[in-house]
């Protein structure tokens, strides 16, 4: 049985503007199992990077509340040592640009290095390259003796990618982060960084979030889906659930906003409005409703809560039950689309 | 890098070249000769006139002009009147001087300005922060002879910790340790004074490229790793903000050729800021040439050292 | 101590050695004080009509004649002790060590310590038989040279050079052979060398020896002046000598840069250099076998010192004495308690010139010319009673300058002429003398228009670099426009001064438009005006003659004129003509300061002096301090 | 009709809104309180002297008066006098006229030609940027010291214009070096890219999109400038080629300190002026800081 | 007779170096690339980073510098056309890829899209106006918005006043270069959407670059696949998608991630065959520097870049 790697517990991470706090993660609840991944889907500004960052605990600046559990353990709010000690050896993350993510002073044996150096204080120097030309040759980096004395700008996006991973792998965390890891790369280096992703998830038993806006991407890898829209989560479920069965309108409509290789469409679906800004977030009541304004207001719960309609399937807001596509009212609707 | 630089050098070469004319030119527009400071009702008048028939006063400044770049070209630069001796070993004597006056300025300046940027950059906005950019603007606002005056005041005459003029106790033998001591306790208090009031814009620059730095991907990468606060800062942090610090070390040398003619000037110290602006008013204009020359191969120099040191730090730039 | 040089040099205010550039102060006034002599003048007199109630120096007002001019105060002398000594000066010394070759004050300063001349002088600055050498003359009469002169010196036993070597006359001869040398670098030829009996041949070259220049012994040396003049025994005859056995080696060209001059010169002097910071500073160390006796001083440290820091040096006792002082910081610095003033007055006297005529280049000589604006004798006269000069001399320099009458200054006490009726400041009499000459306000705006009712307009040229240059100048433009005179200053600012002499007319250039100007003249130990005044000379700025000023100046330097009571009459004369012709009329004659730390004694300002630098002592090993 | 009153509104509400509007600096420095003090500082003293000056006679102050040299400040002079009996408060009013006058004068003139060199050698670069680099390296070299003292020598008449016009030979560069980096940085994106395509020409691309563009860090450092500018003036009268007296400025006040009398015993003379300087340092370097903050801000895309 | 057609068209940028910055050698942007648009259709230019797709777009409006070879509009050659003014420059416009760089972010809307009505028309303010609010709305944009400045739009918007700009001289040609990728997926679908609307409206032809196979299916009619500066494949977007020939082709379409879940398992089966094909035949599709051959017809529309044996 899946065996719970985090948990997260009614997180809500907010920042400061101006005077006020706003929640970027707004009472979120995940868990992630061993040898598991789970995706969290959502466009620019749902609070996707911002739930990946607060489990590293990687914002300074803002103020968390609710719990992280590692391994039944909060992390929230301990100490920095402590939190060092977790990081890189638990816990990993693989950032989405590779090309601002090394240190374009180090050369690459030394960025790995310093992962496992800060881990693994014992090993001699002569051990610890010799793990790290393992690692690259484990990403996939080939003449690895030859790269490691190499500089970042030296190697192409792939190839930092790849660094990066092996960096966030060095001490084979049980969690690894992923931010978008494809993102910024090719769609071929993309298949490959994602089977590498996979491969190594089978390896070393771990938990994987994946954090990514491309469904494409969800479906290569997830076991697990979690759609975020306005700092909250809409509807988790397992993968082959969400993609044939998805419920909430958000992810109906993101589904079919997607033009796709595989089928032949006219016309895409568009969402209407625009996403809300943090400071405009709306607070109460379904925070999807102001893009579906066709969905009669009492479709929707005054304080939606995330309802689990099957074992797994959690859908936040009872208007899923009422949604249907304005195209197959009027199919004008959108050419309206502007606030 | 190395063709780099024979490029940067090959190209000064004509910069250098107007930059002669130029002075030249400028030179012999001036009013007075070197000959002027030595009207005297005992010195023959006539005698003067031969003495400037010799030195070709009176050709056709193209002439002077084109055997003067031929005597550079052989490597002489004439003599100085004023000192009766060859400009070259003139310029030997005091270069000396102020080349160890610069790199103890700057080595003070990097001394002050690393530690206090570093501070202000690391915890910016704080108390600490601010006392350290109110500072820099204050250091910013002080004309730099105002304050050298101040400096020698206090520290020179009232407190007589430092002496207060010359390059080294009268009566040295040079080469001895004490003769060295004496040197460099000379250069102390100017160039402290000038180190203090440069420190500010390395300490505003430092402090916004760590802000900047700061805020990188690397960085969230590094502390993903597990990494402390103190090796976040100490490994990657510093490295990279001084990086263009680094850079900037040529150019302060075109900042302090301005500079030291006001230090060298307020404490007395012999060196080549003194000697141009002595030369330029005793139009011992050989000297004049050879000086300003020198401080423009200077300041190239400083932008070529500037750009070697970037590339030499920086990898990025070091494959190019 | 007789270090008679000649000092000629110009001291034209200021400038030589201070550069204006580097702004400093005092560099007005620098100059050199020097010699030997008494003068008795009256110039504080001046100073006390002025406002009389209260003694002078509670005004602040000082005069020359409260300072001593010597220091030879009370206490033991300890054996030995070293002596700093501060070289006041903005720019470095040069390092040309020698007599022959040297061009800048400062280091003649340097050079002072460790060589002499080899004739001493009197308080008049006339050779005296004092020093190393002793002269006798006869007259030389060829028919070539009818009015010529052999001197005959001969050089005392026992004087030696530094490294042991007796002086002889070869090595004085040596100094005569080097300037007059077709090679030669320096600055000394002039007319007192070409007045040598075979020095023209010599130095075009035609003659390998000066004829007129015969060592006779060892000792003794020979030289014959084709006309005699009494300016040969205030510094005419060249009396340094040069070590011939360490220069005979070097090419006449050569030798001013050679390490002799500049590295390890030697000399007779009382102290020996033992090493030199080039441009900073020097140590001497006692010549045990100094010809008049071993010095007291085990040693003399010599440093460049700026006129911004002098004060805190002397207090700190960082030196015990400078070669002078800018007096403009003496105000402020008179209760100094370590130290005690000594004063004179200086060689030098400023004038305000004016612009009579222009410099003809081809025939060498000054000519008249009527048109020029300045060219009314009564407009120049006016002019001169429109200035105070004694309020400038107490307002700006608390009475360390004060009102000059005549160009022959005071130090040159049996020439000067102390009776003398001159203009002194009184607006009226300016105004009525402009009035009938026809000066009047026409248009009725204040301001005087010529004689034809042109607008008037003075162009005034004046030198920055004292401090006190811009007001100084500003003073006297408002108190010639206070009698309806309008001056301006030349291109609305003060000239540096090379373009000031440049357009003065030191090539013989002169900037037209420059109607009056400011000046200034060090006038050296020669109380013959010639040099500035004589109508063939370049530096006649004012561009004046007359056939009496002609005949009075060749008069004033004539065989005849050995005779000091005729001198004496001509050069009255002369300056009762230059009060009445006006081509230049003097300002400001000059104090010349020194402070000096109460542990030295034996120092003397007083021109012609016998007491010398050897006898210098202090009486603590540690100076005092404020 | 109707839509034209709309617009009117939208106009009044937007002009608020807009980031390069007075509005978002106006906002910063109300926020740093600082730059506010400052600011009004600047305001204050550039009114009091420009406005005083009006009523001073400068051939009356600058008139030597040998009955009060080096009165202490007093009840006649509010700031004593200096050694040549004048007034120094009435010197220092209007020699902080005249430094400003410069210092505005330079700054604006470098600002032009700065922006005008670095806009055409940023925008076309290549050949065209490459030559012109290389001229400015060669004005880099130039030394300072040696070609204002051979002007003063040479320059005939040398006044606030003169002055200014060698000033601002030795000082366009910077602004030049900061618009072309800005401008080549600038032109690669997409906006240019877009007007070239759209038909427009390079002159209008250079002042109507690029110019607009890189006017806010322009503005940031010409008022940084102008701070520095006001020292530099002392700094050559220093040397002793500032203004003569006659033109009195705060840098002539500032060069009696020369005099070492001066600086010890004749505070008032110096220090007022030094003051001064600091003062309006400071206070342009506070407002030109809050100003770079603002443009930061505006930066993020608000 | 084409519409738009690129003849061999190269662009190479040099690198410099050496003691003297003479040129050594050159970036092979694009090297020689060849194709015809038909009117009101579009045409999609595909390929990875560095590809050369992008810099062939700008050379044909003239923002790259062209090295060699012939670009003809309407059978006029504007090769090398730098005016200003040419006519050519109201015909074919660009939409940018970044939203947010592409527009003057000092501008207002309304100078922003009267830009080019200014450089080619002389019309009153007013009329300026009208002119300008009847293309905000034709772009699905608030005309009253006319006064406000970049920031205060959305992406989707932003691009919307792009190609509001982009279609105010009534251009015939439309270079849309990586129109969508800058924006969020639920956006990409407005502008897309609209893109398609007014191509019918306005009678448009595209020239679509993006490296998005799914864009591109989903736009166009006539697809390119570039690598390294050269075609490999040229053909319709049936023939493309459905029957990719060349195998850099084949493995492009084979790395679009599937959206069923399901056929993950079946993917990364025939991607990895896909993979191993491409290692084994790339000697023969690519000589040896690496480069695509010349482009052989395979059908009347098809391409695919072959060596010459066959």
């Amino acid at each position: 049985m899946a065996e719970k790697l985090l948990e997260i517990k009614n997180l809500k991470t907010s920042f400061r503007i101006k005077d006020d706090y706003f929640a970027a993660v707004d009472d979120v609840s995940l868990n992630v199992n061993k040898n598991e991944v789970l995706a969290i889907v959502g466009e620019s500004g749902c609070g996707k990077s911002a739930l990946a960052f607060s489990i590293m605990g990687l914002h300074t600046r803002a103020k968390m509340e609710g719990d992280i559990l590692y391994k039944g353990e909060n992390i929230v709010g301990i100490s920095a040592s402590k939190l060092n000690k977790l990081r890189g050896k638990h816990m990993g993350m693989i950032f989405q640009d590779p090309l601002t993510a090394l240190n374009p002073l180090m050369i690459i044996g030394d960025q790995i290095g310093e992962a496992l150096l800060l881990h693994n204080k014992e090993l001699s120097k002569t051990q610890r390259k010799e793990k790290v030309i393992n690692l690259l040759n484990k990403v996939g980096i080939p003449r690895a003796e030859y790269v490691y004395e190499q500089f970042p700008h030296e190697l192409s996006g792939g190839m930092r990618q790849r660094v990066v991973i092996a960096t966030a792998i060095a001490n084979e965390p049980e969690i690894l982060i992923a931010d978008e890891p494809t993102t910024a790369l090719d769609v071929t280096i993309q298949s490959q960084i994602l089977d590498l992703i996979k491969d190594l998830k089978e390896d070393m038993n771990s938990g994987i979030v994946l954090i990514t806006h491309d469904l494409g991407v969800v479906a290569e890898m997830a076991d697990r889906v979690a759609v975020m829209y306005a700092g909250e989560i809409v509807e988790i479920a397992e993968v082959t659930t969400l993609f044939e069965e998805p419920l909430h309108p958000y992810t109906r409509s993101l589904f079919n906003s997607v033009p796709n290789a595989s089928e032949e469409q006219d016309r895409l679906h568009v969402i209407q409005g625009i996403v809300p800004s943090l400071q405009n977030l709306p607070r109460n009541g379904c925070r999807f409703a102001p893009r579906i304004p066709w969905i009669d207001g009492s479709a929707h719960e005054a304080h939606p809560q995330l309802h689990e309609i099957k074992p797994g399937h959690f859908v936040r807001c009872t208007c899923y039950k009422h949604f249907h596509f304005p195209e197959e009212v009027r199919k004008e609707e959108e050419h309206h689309g502007v606030s | 890098m190395w063709k780099f630089s024979v490029r940067r050098i090959l190209i000064m070469i004509p910069q250098l070249f107007v930059l002669s004319l130029l002075i030249f030119v400028l030179a012999k527009m001036m009013p007075g000769d070197a000959l002027s400071g030595q009207i005297d009702p005992n010195i023959d008048p006539e005698r003067i006139e031969e003495l400037r028939i010799e030195m070709g006063w009176y050709d056709p400044w193209h002439e002077q002009y084109a055997s003067w770049v031929g005597g550079v070209m052989k490597g002489d630069f004439g003599m100085s009147f004023r000192f009766k001796m060859p400009v070259t070993e003139l310029i030997g004597q005091r270069i000396v001087n102020s080349f160890w006056l610069s790199v103890a300025t700057l080595i003070l300046t990097y001394l002050i300005a690393i530690p206090l940027g570093i501070t202000s950059g690391r915890y910016n906005d704080t108390f600490r922060d601010q006392l350290i950019t109110g500072y820099s603007y204050v250091g910013f606002a002080t004309p730099l002879f105002i304050f050298a005056l101040v400096m020698l005041w206090i520290f020179g005459f009232q407190l007589q910790w430092f002496p207060t003029s010359g390059s080294v106790e009268p009566g040295m033998q040079p080469g001895t340790f004490d003769y060295f001591m004496s040197k460099f306790y000379h250069l102390l208090l100017p160039a402290l004074s000038m180190a203090l009031i440069t420190t500010f814009s390395t300490i505003l620059y430092l402090r916004n490229e760590i802000i900047d730095t700061k805020q990188k991907d690397f960085i969230l990468l590094a502390r993903s790793k597990g990494a402390s606060e103190s090796r976040v800062y100490n490994q990657h942090i510093f490295r990279n903000s001084l990086l263009p610090i680094a850079a900037f070390f040529g150019f302060e040398i075109t900042g302090l050729i301005g500079g030291s003619i006001f230090i060298e000037n307020i404490f007395g110290y012999p060196g080549m800021g003194q000697l141009l602006i002595e030369s330029i008013s005793l139009r011992d204009f050989s000297v004049v040439t050879a000086t300003t020359l020198l401080f423009g191969v200077a300041s190239i120099l400083g932008a070529l050292i500037s750009d070697i040191i970037l590339s030499l730090v920086d990898p990025r730039i070091r494959i190019k | 101590m007789s270090k008679s040089l000649k000092w000629l040099f110009a001291l034209m205010l200021a400038m030589l050695l201070v550069l204006a550039a580097c702004g400093n102060d005092t560099a007005g006034d620098d100059d050199k004080k020097d010699d030997p002599k008494t003068d008795q003048e009256d110039p504080k007199d001046d100073g006390e009509k002025e406002d009389g109630e209260e003694p002078a120096e509670d005004d602040g007002l000082y005069s020359i004649d409260d300072f001593p001019r010597e220091k030879t105060n009370e206490g033991e002398a300890i054996e030995g002790g070293r002596l700093n000594f501060g070289l006041v000066s903005d720019t470095v010394f040069e390092g040309t060590l020698n007599y022959n070759f040297y061009s800048g004050a400062p280091d003649a300063e340097v050079i002072a310590w460790f060589d002499e001349s080899m004739l001493y002088t009197d308080g008049n600055f006339t050779f005296t038989n004092d020093g190393p050498a002793e002269f006798t003359t006869e007259p030389y009469e060829t028919d070539e040279y009818p009015n010529g002169v052999t001197f005959t010196f001969t050089i005392k036993d026992n004087v030696n050079w530094h490294d042991g070597e007796p002086v002889k006359a070869e090595d004085w001869a040596y100094s005569f052979e080097v300037i007059g040398h077709p090679d030669y670098t320096g600055v000394r030829y002039g007319a007192d060398f070409s007045n040598i009996v075979g020095m023209d041949e010599y130095n075009a070259g035609e003659a390998d020896t000066i004829s007129g220049i015969e060592i006779v012994d060892e000792k003794t040396l020979k030289i014959t002046y084709k006309e005699s003049q009494p300016s040969l025994l205030t510094g005419g005859v060249w009396s340094y000598a040069m070590p011939k056995h360490i220069f005979k080696d070097i090419p006449v060209a050569k030798m001013q840069e050679s390490d002799a001059v500049r590295k390890n010169p030697i000399g007779m002097g009382p102290f020996k250099v033992k090493s030199i910071t080039p441009g900073e500073s020097v140590v001497y160390e006692k010549f045990e076998d100094y010809w008049r006796g071993e010095p007291k001083l085990d040693e003399v440290v010599l440093k460049v010192i700026s006129p911004k820091t002098v004060v805190q040096a002397l207090e700190t006792g960082e030196v015990d004495m400078v070669d002078e002082f800018p007096s403009d910081q003496f105000v402020d610095n008179a209760d100094m308690s370590n130290v005690e003033w000594l004063g004179n007055t200086d060689l030098s006297y400023s004038y305000i010139g004016f612009k009579l005529g222009n410099w003809d280049a081809e025939q060498k000589k000054v000519v008249m010319d009527p048109e020029k604006k300045m060219a009314d004798v009564n407009l120049r006269r006016a002019m001169w009673y429109a200035v105070d000069n004694n309020a400038v001399g107490e307002k700006f320099y608390n009475g360390l300058r004060w009102n000059a009458t005549t160009l022959i200054i005071p130090p040159f006490a049996d020439y000067h002429n102390a009776d003398i009726e001159t203009p002194t400041y009184n607006p009226e009499e300016a105004k009525k003398i402009l009035d009938d000459a026809g000066y009047v306000d026409v248009d009725g705006d204040g301001i005087r228009e010529d004689k034809d009712g042109e607008e008037l307009v003075i162009n005034f040229a004046s030198m920055s670099g004292s401090d006190v240059a811009e007001p100084l100048a500003q003073y006297y433009i408002q108190s010639w426009e206070a009698v309806g005179l309008k001056v301006e200053l030349i291109d609305g600012r003060l000239l540096e001064f090379n373009a000031f002499y440049d357009r003065v007319g030191q090539n013989g250039e002169d900037d037209p438009n420059i109607d009056i100007y400011a000046g200034a003249w060090g006038t050296g130990t020669d109380v013959n005006p010639y040099g500035l005044y004589g109508a063939d000379q370049m530096f006649n700025f004012p561009r004046y003659e007359s056939e009496k000023n002609t005949e009075l100046l060749l008069a004033g330097n004539s065989t005849d004129a050995f005779d000091v009571a005729y001198r004496q009459e001509v050069y009255k004369e002369w300056q009762e003509l230059m009060v009445e012709d006006i081509p230049v009329f003097p300002t400001l004659y000059r104090a010349l300061l020194m402070p000096v730390n109460k542990r030295v004694q034996n120092y003397s300002l007083e021109y012609g002096s016998t007491m010398g630098r050897h006898e210098i002592a202090v009486t603590q090993e540690e100076p005092f301090k404020h | 009709m109707e839509a034209n009153t709309t617009n009117v509104e939208i106009k009044t509400k937007e002009v608020i809104k807009s980031p390069s509007g007075f509005s978002v600096v106006g906002r910063e420095l109300i926020k740093d309180k600082l730059a506010l003090i400052s600011l009004i500082f600047l305001i204050g003293i550039t009114a009091f002297v420009y406005g005083t000056a009006l009523f001073l006679d400068q051939d009356e102050i600058v008139r030597v008066d040998l009955f009060s040299i080096y009165e202490p400040p007093g009840e006649e002079f509010i700031l004593g006098t200096d050694y040549g009996g004048r007034d120094v408060f009435g010197q220092l009013i209007i020699g902080t006229r005249n430094s400003l006058s410069i210092a505005i004068l330079v700054t604006l003139m470098t600002g032009i030609i700065g922006i005008l060199y670095g806009l055409i050698s940023g925008y076309f670069g290549g050949h065209v940027d490459n030559i012109m680099m290389r001229i400015l390296d060669f004005f880099l070299i130039l030394p300072f010291t040696m070609i204002v003292i051979a002007f003063v020598a040479i320059v005939p008449k040398y006044g606030v214009w003169t002055f200014s016009l060698i000033m601002t030979a030795f000082l366009w560069m910077q602004i030049a070096r900061l618009v072309r980096s800005k401008a080549l940085a600038e032109k690669e994106l997409d906006y240019i890219q877009a007007a070239r395509t759209l038909g427009t020409t390079n002159f209008k691309i250079m002042f109507r999109h690029l110019l607009p563009n890189v006017s806010s860090i322009i503005i940031v450092t010409m008022t940084l400038n102008l701070a520095a500018n006001i020292g530099l003036e002392s700094g050559l009268s220093f040397l002793g080629f500032g203004f003569p007296e006659s033109t009195p400025s705060l840098g002539t006040l500032l060069s009696y300190a020369r005099n070492p009398q001066t600086l010890e015993y004749r505070w008032w003379i110096w220090v007022p002026a030094s003051l001064m300087i600091l003062l309006l340092m400071l206070a342009v370097n506070n407002v030109g800081t809050a100003l770079r903050r603002a443009v930061d801000a505006r930066q993020r895309r608000g | 007779m084409g519409f738009l057609k690129v003849e061999d068209l190269k662009v190479h940028f040099p690198i410099k170096g050496g003691l003297f910055g003479r040129t050594l050698d050159y970036v092979r942007a694009v090297d020689g690339v060849s194709f015809t648009l038909e009117k009101g259709k579009t045409y999609g230019l595909v390929g990875e980073s560095g590809s050369g797709k992008s810099t062939t777009g700008r050379a044909i409006i003239g923002l790259n510098h062209v090295t060699s070879g012939k670009v003809y509009f309407e059978d006029k050659e504007i090769t090398g056309e730098t005016k200003a003014k040419s006519d050519f420059r109201k015909d074919i416009q660009m939409i940018f890829q970044d939203p947010y760089s592409s527009l003057n972010p000092k501008k207002r809307v309304i100078d922003l899209v009267a830009e080019p009505i200014r450089n080619f028309e002389k019309l009153t303010r007013k009329e300026e106006r009208i002119r300008v609010q009847e293309l905000l709305e034709l772009v699905g944009l608030n005309p009253e918005s006319i006064l406000k400045y970049p920031h205060e739009f959305s992406g989707g918007q932003r691009q919307r006043i792009g190609i509001a700009r982009a279609i105010a001289l009534k251009p015939k040609l439309i270079i849309a270069d990586e129109p969508v990728s800058a924006l969020d997926v639920s956006v990409q679908a407005q502008v897309l959407n609209f893109m398609k609307e007014i191509q019918d409206e306005l009678d448009l032809t595209y020239l679509f670059i993006s490296h998005d196979l799914g864009v591109i299916k989903h736009m166009c009619d006539h697809i390119g696949i570039m690598y390294k500066g050269r075609y490999v494949e040229e053909g319709s977007a049936k023939e493309i998608f459905e029957n990719p020939q060349h195998i850099y082709t084949k493995r492009l379409v084979a790395a679009i991630p599937d959206i069923d879940p399901r056929k993950r398992e079946e993917m990364k089966q025939f991607r990895a065959e896909v993979n191993t094909e491409y290692e084994q035949s790339y000697n023969d599709y690519f000589n040896e520097e690496g480069l695509a051959y010349g482009l052989k017809p395979i059908s009347d529309t098809h391409l695919v870049a072959l060596p010459e044996k066959g």
